[in-house]
């Protein structure tokens, strides 16, 4: 029988080991964020682990901030964590990001570990972040991208005329664990997402060696529709669980 | 008469006039947000946000209303929209990068007179953000910046040559400001349009490269 | 207002022109071929066309021993028609498949024209097809993939390693129209699919400078949900409805 | 004791032994497609077709049953499935071509010593078809040749060197034939199960490479 349900959070990143390259899922909003899966990283401590995602984060230092910022449009939950964290405490040592820096005087804590040297960036425009992610689920090892030739983000790049365009060579980012989150899933791992939050959510599953996805629901087998369905169960390992009530990030869960 | 500086409503206005019926745009952060706020009457825009929405509706105010699983990429929270569409990521880039967006209007540290955008390392930072910008300079239709005309020190954003890192190179059509509108081609800069009360010198004194005036300049009407 | 419906399939192809590169959807199955948009294609007698599909098609010749091979599985209606009738006619002078030969002594229009030298045909995997169509509607020119390399599919092409495999290098496949066919449609051309119709419908949608889509049915804005919408409308120009009951393919319609 | 053939359904139940539980599978045209009938008691297997359908359920053999926007990749209609998942041609080879189908069982005109597949291109046929073949022979991890020891001339179809064009080089992990259980390694062919009746001898004289043969050599169980 086929269960990619795993009782808990720890046990899902229970292999993950130092060195890791890690897909986070979501784009910028609290509700498409895996932050228990992010939180169980932060207590299991692996270290030097590349990060993968669309933003570096906020971390626990600023959350309030953001928090603040934020009141006028949206509320944020007590149980939003983001990939910030894991700068924070130390375990990245490498981020593949397209937003690494603040806007405004505020530093993220990417920037505060990059400016002491501790951390490697790697700034990708998120379309071609998305396209190289994708490319290491289609078994795609690289590819040529107009985006970016002759500025900054293609340094180092091979270049290569296209129907007289010039195009730069991008590989396919392979990861050990995609951690994302969705919203519905069955025991098959098939997920569907809510509104905004599919983005790398649905972009990254199937993308790495394990996909881990944080959902909110796990239903019967047949109750998502065939049709309905975004990412098919192939491409998930495991299924998760989140609380019915909110938990802080260092309670194991 | 006395020379008036256009505020951000009223840059967003004029560049929303360049709507045409059926476009699909993606609206940047700033300035560039506010155009969804006066699509020209009887023309039907779908708005794409990178994160993957197609075709969203108005910005919620009150986070009371909001649904945090519906956001655009400037994180606001927007309405549903009959005949909106969800797509992944790598969907939403496909949209963008395989030129099937008609327009993007976009923020800018600097433009220069071949057209050259800079809009993405922050001035100060040592490592920036990117996000979609480059991979929307690169591959819309069409490109529309929107910005204040000089920087907070006075100096000209609309230069010979980019200081600050380029997004994409040659990619800008048209240069709405708070003072003027300005085409951009091959050929260089052509003044369009003149905020009320602005002589073409005034304007070309704050603008570093050569303007040519078209033969149809006018004031901006922002009616 | 946008309204992507058009009154007639005649009307959706008045523009195309003698030596046109049409993508034309579905796998193999008569509920995921653009029949009406071919027989409109075939009414019009535009020549030179370059066809993509992922099979050559059975045309008039043997539609009927196609109908009869099938009869114990599935019956087919009396208004299929395939590309097959592009070739027959003449009007094809080149196709890209992945199937251009029927199992057994049969021989397909596309075998027929093949032997005569009348058609150029190009074999490619049903993967790589795919993608290279997924590449034209995402603006990758090109990129490298392992399928084929060292075999008779990759001879001509470029070879590069990557990660100590080789692979091969290929071009996007870029048309003039994309010819699918979908279940239901609205008029910003939003559509959703049945089943396996899905296919090549959904991956052409957006390949092409204009995409066709031939429908079941046209909804009201809003009846088809934001998350369930597989091709956004953004992908498709045209969108057709086709008739409540079967039509001759030399009838206008 | 008188040799006997494993005529198809036998073939396909050998082959079904190898499915392991939660395995997604590709079955090709012709005896693979039969395995489906054959999966071992308590285990799951999700069946994958080329055309986008993922854990499909029985072939529908009663065409008034049929729904014809539900078919394999064989164009047969097929019963939904719980758990089922329908996706376009490109995601559906983003399945095959990014590793992760666990098991491709394919048909052969022929199989070399080194595991190189013969299957694309119909003997005979001056442009032929390849389908899904290529794809499913690089990509999927593992790779089971279903198959007739010898072809209707009684020429071996295990050989040292492909006749027919190549589909994949160096692909096959494991032959199941009329008479054998053949697994293929860089070694070269080890003979892991005989058909009821047949001698190591009889086997290899209808095989060109040479066979080693395995200390755990068996009958063929079809049970």
């Amino acid at each position: 029988m086929i269960d990619k349900v795993v009782g808990s959070f720890d046990e899902a990143v229970s292999d993950m080991r130092d060195g890791a390259t890690l897909l986070i899922g979501g784009f910028g909003g609290f509700a498409e964020c895996p932050s228990y899966l992010i939180a169980a990283v932060a207590r299991k401590g692996v270290k030097n682990l590349t990060i993968v995602a669309n933003s570096a984060g906020w971390g626990l230092e600023f959350r309030d901030q953001l928090v603040a910022r934020m009141r006028p449009l949206l509320r944020y939950p007590e149980d939003y964590y983001d990939q910030g964290i894991l700068i924070e405490r130390g375990q990245v040592s490498k981020a593949i990001v397209s937003f690494a820096a603040a806007i405004g005087h505020v530093q993220t804590p990417l920037e505060k570990k990059a400016a002491a040297g501790e951390v490697e960036v790697e700034l990708v425009p998120q379309g071609t972040m998305a396209e190289r992610i994708r490319a290491a689920k289609a078994g795609i090892p690289a590819f040529y991208s107009p985006v970016g030739a002759g500025t900054f983000t293609a340094q180092g790049k091979e270049v290569r005329q296209f129907d007289g365009r010039e195009c730069v060579l991008e590989r396919a980012i392979r990861a050990d664990y995609a951690l994302i989150r969705a919203h519905r899933a069955d025991r098959y791992g098939n997920l569907v997402y809510r509104g905004s939050t599919r983005t790398f959510n649905a972009t990254m599953a199937g993308a790495a060696r394990i996909t881990i996805a944080e959902v909110d629901e796990i239903v019967e087998l047949g109750e998502l529709e065939a049709e309905h369905i975004v990412t098919p169960g192939v491409y998930v390992q495991r299924v998760v669980v989140r609380p019915s009530s909110p938990r802080p990030w260092n309670v194991p869960s | 008469m006395a020379r008036s500086r256009l505020d951000e409503r009223a840059i967003a206005f004029r560049v929303a006039k360049e709507f045409s019926d059926g476009m699909v745009i993606n609206l940047g952060i700033g300035i560039p947000t506010l155009c969804a706020n006066f699509i020209p009457l009887g023309r039907e825009i779908l708005f794409h946000s990178e994160n993957g929405v197609i075709g969203f509706g108005e910005i919620i105010e009150n986070p009371n209303l909001a649904d945090p699983t519906l956001i655009n990429a400037g994180s606001q929270p927007v309405l549903r929209r009959p005949g909106m569409a969800i797509v992944d990521q790598a969907e939403s880039f496909a949209v963008i990068r395989g030129g099937h967006l008609d327009l993007a209007v976009l923020g800018a540290f600097q433009v220069s007179e071949q057209g050259d955008l800079a809009n993405t390392v922050m001035p100060g930072k040592s490592i920036g953000s990117i996000g979609g910008a480059q991979d929307l300079a690169f591959c819309a239709k069409r490109v529309i910046v929107a910005m204040t005309h000089v920087d907070r020190d006075g100096r000209p954003k609309i230069v010979r040559r980019c200081t600050s890192p380029v997004t994409a190179p040659r990619c800008v059509n048209l240069i709405v400001t708070d003072i003027a509108v300005i085409a951009v081609s091959g050929e260089g800069l052509t003044l369009l349009e003149y905020a009320p009360g602005w002589s073409v010198e005034e304007i070309q004194a704050l603008t570093e490269p050569h303007l040519r005036t078209s033969p149809t300049l006018r004031e901006i009407e922002l009616l």
